[in-house]
């Protein structure tokens, strides 16, 4: 039991930012609204940050920027920095996001005034039956079929 | 440069100026004859080196290592070329008038792919190794594609698509798949007397790896994969000659020689019952494409079926696997060329003069175009096999090698269908001389055509009777005169270690 | 007390994602999404690491917040009233992939262990006990941004660069007469 | 001071730093010049980057001389040079042809942004594939990815914005889980670049989290490869984008991911790790069989060309994987020559048909009806990338298929060599119906009269079209390469 | 707009000049503490953004005309860049710093100014350039 405990204890923090990335993600696939799956994908995305945040983090530790005035002076007291490497990554990647979403945004914009609509099962409609049309626009009889006297 | 390469090149170079002479009828056709005077020139010229036991090679590019274009004339491949190039010249003669009396379009795609398809059939005729063969066999494929849909109608669509569908399914999905195993498993592709499977391939695989190759050798028209000929009659008359007599199916059953003398080594393969399958294929598909033919009122269409069932001549003798019987089935190559084209010219002549298609409507035309019902009777005399015509010595041959190694299955396959070629081929030559012409408009078959009235026509354009002449005299000349061709294929068996 | 912390903003987290997940109103999910990117901002600060969670505050929060609200303002601000259908396949991929994970980071090192091997890679010894002397800024975090793996920021700088590329070639306007009448300024000129 | 120790360094930082300073040009002809002039120059970098690596082996080029783990390096192996000569081979080849046909397709204004993209589309692929750190693959995978969706959303009518959109959510989607899949590597090593990783990674064999990793990293890969079933963004995307960007991304994107996966499976988790446990190689080889069949049966039916040659691409990925699920060097060697031989192919098909939209303003094949006696050239050269397509003999597809059937040969798994021929069948189909309608039938009545494209497209495109012949006829340089990439992969991998 | 809004027109005005010179602040701090180019960049956007929704977009873009902006989005990663291949045309690297000056560590310190100079100039101006298509999109 107290083993269970221990797991649970230990991995908290994984599992919980797991559950918030499933959110975002469901929001992904499941959502009909242009906008509101660029809205979880940055659910999806903010929540990936935490578990890279979580795996750099160190109990008891500090913030990555050296304590002692000289900074050369290091090695000094056994000070215990959180990694500096996961925030650089995670810099990066925050901004990837942003730049993903006004991208997704401007296309959601363009999409809206030219079909009038951001939910993804009417446009699938609208295009549907352009489709359509454009299979009855081709479809007409070739002028060699009429030739040949096979009118379909 | 190599000879061996001039010879590709040339019907190439003949291809070019037929396309820069595009708008000179005269000049157009004057290219076509002269390139095909070369052709024959140069490989007949050729001819007695490789009677006297000479090789002539020639590589051309590595593809892969072990892989290359290559070429190498040996006896089989001699006697195909001689047979291409010689009946190319004709055909070419017989399409002049032929294309011009229809008044048909596009006629320097015609010539410039005829031309292609020839440098093709050289290419395959004298492959060195079954890359090589294999890459000509398709080139042949693709170059024929336009002319078996020359008409652009929706009907020669449809019989272009089974054409091309049956012959590269087979030939990428069976031949490729038999090539690449075979190099896989020898190391080399290289057409060699004896044989190159040797100990690599043994005891059943040997009869997958044949069916692989006899069924990807799809212009072999074994049945059931035949079906792309009698579609690709759609094609005007000289395309159906070159499909039947000078190129295409004479490439599908040289290969299958080919790769039974060179690839598996005959002795190899008498000696695996698993190839065994192979003569009864090939002998219910001479018996069946009899009786289907037997049943065709259209003209070409009995003829295209008669053509399925001589093909399967060729592979039947070729599985006898007697070398008596091999002989034979490299003589009725150029046999069957002879004897085909002459029936197919006789066939498109009629269209040409008379526009008539149908067997039931031939009745007394012999007396107004004798010359070619004359032929007519010669050609299908060879396919039956009566002497004095070049049809009776391949069958000969083949009789005499069954007979040796006691096939009588195939001994009784020839001569039921010998019968059954009789009896579907004496009615309409019987016909033609003997019954009287039916009155005009009588059925439904006879019609104007572009407000011509061809009820009181005489023979075809002197071009194309003179070609069909020829090739009948030819039908008959090759018998008298078997001494090349027969040593010829006397050398491809002798060369057998 | 950082657990209780932790733990509290975990919960406002997830609370503020469902709500998300389920509400109607456009405009409500993006105010509840900078909501939650200023919750993660305040988890980062929590887990020690400032510079993500200024960062996270301004882009997450600030600009991301602005630029929805200003396509909600061009494309309208409310969604279709989601059909009460069940998404079964997205929920079961969703579990899938869920599931998946949490039996990934089974096997991780406990959350903020000393010594997993994230700390004590040599990667990460190399950054905190070198870079004072080989850089001299105490920030560990600039340091290793701009110099060790500038090459990434370079990288991170030419994305902010493609998106004002895209989106100017998406929404740029070309030079046009507006309603009135005078010739607006072009984006793309 | 000589440049040639900075060819690396140079082979991504000049387009990334052209792509600036395109923005500065403006003038549309003045921009594709200046791109083209780069996508040139970055063909002979990477030339001599290959010849490098021949000579001298595979090296490294630490960016800011920071060492290996610390700081990211450029790993420049057989492979990557490889990579990058496509990349940027099929790059110059595309611009060539782009001036004109970009006019026609693209409003003035935004033509010097399009360059601008292209660029920038270029430098991410390049980076991606010369990278030696498996997060930085990450943010040049997104600029690749966030130029082409707004190279793809230029394209025509407003499908092209919902192409873009798809691209862009299903894409992200793969990038985030190749960044978790990173990220949980990185928790169980703490470390970044790849030859690091496959250096400590072994010590971490065993660990279900390291099977996750592969397995997101996998996922998320495959997505942006488009392989069956993760492919639902590629036929919208490559049919509605310009022609230009179509050719562009169907020769090169989707080859880099092929790339990153292999990189990734066969240098940081090595080769035995995809046979063992998790049976990674078996689920690659059904998926690509299930793409190489279904990829082909559904170009057959689609009325708009660019759509079949995107479901071809579909199918072409097909074998391109299942030569590398092989887990052969002969196989290996077959999917990376498959690689070349379609990016010429597919970049000879699509730009042909751009140049038959320059003209005709459609590629549906009905509009299409005997427009080969209009523009015989330009259906000349469909018909060879089409020929190359199917595999026939003295095409550079012919190649492919050979070797593809050979390694399933060598390999035991002749069933495999069966299948191939049998997909490859289809192709037949989808090719020949084109062939059909633009030689066979008669232009439809009314249909405008059209001219043949100008040289300006054509010269390019026949460029295209013979080097599919070339290829066919002499593979010493292009097997070559590719067998030499893919011993060099094996040996490194202690498997050869 | 809010011309209506006599009093967030004043607050946002005296608001708008200590937003940039945090921004400054964070530009050149990031050294010692968190912050850097990128996030000064978004700060010094917010200040523009603030001003365009106060005094509407198009007075902004007066202000900040978008040919400017294009230049500046383009300027910060040329500076970047050139800060690299500057490391390569002084003998080092590409992104080699030491190089920049005789000590190794000055020429880091001029090295990370001036390429966190130019993450600042490319954000901020993109950013503004985002909020300025997206607003100005009527």
């Amino acid at each position: 039991m107290d083993n269970l405990l221990q797991i649970i204890i230990d991995h908290y923090n994984y599992w919980i930012v797991i559950i918030l990335m499933m959110i975002g993600f469901y929001v992904v696939i499941a959502r009909g609204n242009l906008v509101k799956k660029l809205v979880g994908l940055n659910i999806f995305q903010t929540s990936v940050f935490l578990l890279y945040i979580s795996v750099g983090n160190v109990m008891g530790g500090t913030a990555p920027i050296l304590v002692s005035e000289a900074a050369e002076a290091r090695p000094d007291a056994q000070v215990l920095y959180t990694n500096p490497l996961t925030s650089v990554l995670i810099l990066t990647a925050i901004v990837v996001g942003v730049a993903t979403t006004s991208l997704g945004l401007a296309l959601v914009v363009r999409i809206k005034e030219s079909y009038g609509t951001m939910e993804e099962d009417e446009i699938i409609d609208m295009d549907q039956a352009e489709d359509k049309a454009e299979r009855d626009r081709l479809r007409g009889p070739t002028p060699e079929e009429i030739a040949e006297g096979h009118p379909s | 440069m190599n000879p061996l390469l001039w010879m590709l090149v040339t019907p190439l170079i003949g291809g070019v100026g037929i396309l820069l002479a595009n708008r000179q009828p005269n000049a157009r056709e004057g290219v076509t004859i002269l390139t095909a005077a070369a052709l024959i020139w140069q490989v007949w010229g050729l001819a007695p080196e490789v009677l006297a036991g000479g090789r002539p090679e020639a590589s051309f590019f590595e593809i892969v290592p072990g892989i290359e274009l290559a070429f190498r004339v040996e006896p089989l491949g001699m006697l195909f070329a001689l047979v291409a190039s010689g009946l190319w010249i004709i055909a070419s003669a017989y399409s002049i008038g032929y294309m011009r009396g229809n008044h048909e379009k596009h006629q320097t795609r015609f010539y410039l792919f005829f031309a292609v398809s020839i440098a093709a059939t050289i290419g395959v005729a004298f492959s060195a190794n079954l890359f090589t063969l294999f890459v000509f066999y398709e080139a042949l494929t693709l170059a024929t594609y336009p002319l078996v849909t020359h008409a652009g109608s929706a009907k020669a669509r449809q019989g272009g698509r089974t054409y091309l569908g049956i012959l590269i399914a087979t030939s990428i999905g069976l031949l490729l798949t038999a090539i690449i195993w075979t190099w896989w498993a020898t190391g080399t592709t290289e057409f060699t007397p004896g044989g190159i499977l040797g100990q690599e391939i043994v005891g059943p695989e040997v009869g997958l790896l044949l069916f692989l190759f006899m069924f990807g050798i799809g212009k072999a028209a074994l049945m059931p994969i035949h079906r792309w000929l009698p579609a690709a009659m759609v094609a005007p008359t000289p395309v159906s000659a070159l499909l039947h007599a000078v190129a295409v199916v004479k490439a599908g059953v040289f290969s299958v020689i080919k790769v039974i003398v060179y690839v598996f080594g005959w002795e190899n393969l008498a000696a695996t019952p698993s190839a065994e399958w192979l003569l009864y294929v090939a002998g219910g598909t001479i018996v069946v494409a009899s009786l289907i033919a037997m049943r065709q009122d259209n003209l070409k269409r009995r003829l295209a079926y008669s053509t399925v069932s001589q093909l399967s001549y060729v592979t039947m003798a070729a599985a006898i696997l007697a070398p008596l019987s091999l002989v034979g089935a490299a003589l009725h190559i150029a046999a069957h060329a002879l004897g085909k084209i002459t029936l197919f010219f006789a066939a498109g002549a009629i269209h040409t003069a008379a526009h008539k298609d149908y067997v039931s409507q031939l009745d007394g035309i012999g007396r107004r175009m004798p010359w070619t019902m004359g032929a007519f009777a010669v050609g299908a005399l060879s396919m039956i096999g009566v002497p004095p015509t070049a049809g009776f010595i391949s069958k000969w041959y083949m009789l005499l090698g069954a007979y040796d190694v006691q096939a009588w299955f195939a001994v009784g396959v020839i001569t039921l269908s010998t019968l059954l070629n009789a009896a579907y081929f004496l009615p309409i030559v019987y016909a033609a001389f003997f019954k009287p012409e039916k009155p005009v408009h009588a059925d439904g078959h006879a019609h104007t055509h572009h407000n011509h009235d061809y009820s009181n026509h005489g023979e075809a354009p002197w071009p194309s009777v003179v070609a069909l002449t020829l090739t009948a005299a030819g039908t008959v000349a090759l018998f008298f005169f078997a001494e090349m061709p027969l040593d010829l294929a006397r050398q491809m068996i002798e060369a057998t270690p | 007390m950082t657990l209780v912390i932790d733990v509290f903003l975990f919960l406002f987290l997830m609370i503020t994602a469902v709500a998300m997940a389920r509400m109607n109103s456009l405009f409500g999910v993006v105010m509840m999404s900078g909501i939650y990117s200023l919750l993660s901002a305040a988890l980062f600060m929590v887990m020690d690491a400032p510079d993500v969670a200024f960062t996270e505050a301004a882009v997450g929060a600030g600009i991301s917040t602005v630029l929805m609200l200003g396509t909600l303002a061009l494309v309208g601000r409310v969604q279709k009233p989601a059909l009460r259908r069940h998404h079964f396949a997205a929920l079961g991929i969703v579990i899938v992939t869920g599931i998946a994970l949490a039996y990934g980071t089974y096997d991780l090192p406990a959350f903020g262990d000393a010594d997993n091997p994230v700390q004590t890679s040599t990667v990460t010894e190399r950054y905190v006990d070198v870079s004072g002397r080989e850089i001299g800024i105490p920030n560990i975090v600039t340091s290793v941004l701009a110099s060790y793996r500038g090459y990434d920021t370079l990288g991170e700088t030419v994305v902010v660069f493609t998106a004002a590329v895209a989106v100017l070639v998406l929404l740029g306007r070309a030079r046009r007469r507006g309603v009135t009448g005078e010739e607006r300024e072009s984006d793309l000129q | 001071m000589t440049l040639l120790p900075h060819l690396a360094a140079l082979q991504v930082v000049i387009p990334l730093l052209a792509a600036p300073i395109c923005i500065m040009l403006r003038r549309p002809g003045l921009a594709w010049g200046f791109a083209t002039l780069v996508s040139l120059t970055d063909f002979v970098i990477s030339l001599g980057l290959l010849w490098q690596v021949q000579t001298d082996g595979p090296f490294s080029y630490a960016i800011g001389n920071w060492a290996a783990p610390w700081g990211i390096e450029y790993r420049v192996d057989a492979l990557a040079a490889y990579m990058l000569v496509i990349i940027s081979a099929m790059g110059a080849a595309v611009m060539l042809f782009a001036r004109r046909s970009i006019e026609a397709e693209i409003e003035h204004a935004r033509i010097y942004l399009f360059y601008t993209c292209y660029l920038l589309c270029l430098t991410g692929l390049l980076g991606m594939v010369i990278t030696g750190d498996a997060f930085n693959l990450f943010v040049f995978l997104e600029i690749s990815a966030l130029s082409s969706y707004a190279m793809i959303a230029l394209g025509r009518g407003r499908r092209a914005l919902t192409a873009a959109y798809h691209y862009l959510i299903l894409g992200t989607v793969g990038a985030t889980f190749y960044v978790i899949g990173v990220g949980l590597v990185y928790s169980l090593t703490g470390t970044l670049n790849m030859a690091d990783l496959s250096r400590l990674l072994p010590q971490a064999a065993g660990y279900r989290t390291l099977e996750v990793a592969l397995a997101f990293i996998t996922v998320g890969v495959a997505l942006k490869l488009a392989l069956f079933p993760l492919h639902k963004w590629l036929p919208d995307a490559y049919s509605y984008a310009p022609s230009v960007v179509s050719a562009f991304l169907a020769s090169t994107a989707t080859k880099v991911a092929l790339y990153v996966l292999i990189r990734l499976f066969f240098t940081v988790f090595g080769a035995s790790y995809l046979t063992e446990g998790i049976p990674v190689a078996e689920v690659l080889l059904v998926t690509a069989i299930a793409a190489m069949f279904s990829g082909s049966a559904v170009a057959i039916w689609q009325a708009d060309l660019k759509r079949s040659l995107a479901y071809s691409s579909v199918a072409q990925i097909g074998y391109m994987v299942l030569g590398v699920a092989l887990i052969s060097a002969a196989g290996m060697a077959a999917g990376l020559l498959h690689l070349f031989n379609h990016a010429l192919m597919k970049a000879c098909l699509f730009l042909a048909l751009g140049a038959v939209f320059y003209r005709l303003k459609s590629v549906n094949i009905r509009d299409m009806e005997g427009i080969a006696r209009q523009m015989p050239l330009t259906m000349g050269a469909f018909v060879v990338g089409g020929l190359s397509l199917i595999g026939v003999p003295l095409t550079a597809g012919f190649i492919s298929k050979w070797y593809l059937m050979l390694a399933s040969f060598q390999d035991g798994r002749w069933w495999l060599a069966v299948l191939i021929v049998l997909s490859s069948l289809l192709a037949v189909v989808y090719v020949w119906r084109v062939v059909e309608a633009a030689y066979l039938r008669p232009r439809p009545h009314g249909a405008p009269a059209v001219r043949e494209a100008p040289m300006s497209l054509l010269a390019p495109l026949w460029g295209l079209a013979l080097a599919n012949i070339w290829f066919g006829l002499d593979t010493s340089y292009s097997y070559g390469a590719a067998q030499w990439a893919a011993e060099a992969l094996f040996r490194a991998g202690g498997l050869l | 707009m809010m011309h209506r809004h006599p009093i967030l027109r004043a607050v946002s005005k005296l608001l708008i000049a200590p937003i940039m010179l945090f921004a400054l602040y964070v530009q050149f701090h990031g050294d010692y503490g968190p912050g850097g180019g990128f996030q000064a960049g978004v700060i010094l956007a917010v200040a523009f953004i603030l001003y365009a929704l106060m005094f509407g977009v198009e007075t902004a873009r007066r202000v900040a005309p978008m040919w400017m902006l294009r230049f500046l989005t383009a300027f910060g990663v040329l500076l970047y860049g050139g800060t690299g291949v500057v490391g390569i045309l002084l003998g080092g690297a590409f992104l080699d710093y030491n190089v920049l000056a005789a000590d190794p560590k000055a020429g880091q310190h001029i090295g990370i100014l001036l390429v966190e100079g130019g993450v600042g100039i490319t954000v901020a101006s993109v950013m503004i350039v985002l909020f300025f298509t997206f607003a100005g999109r009527k």
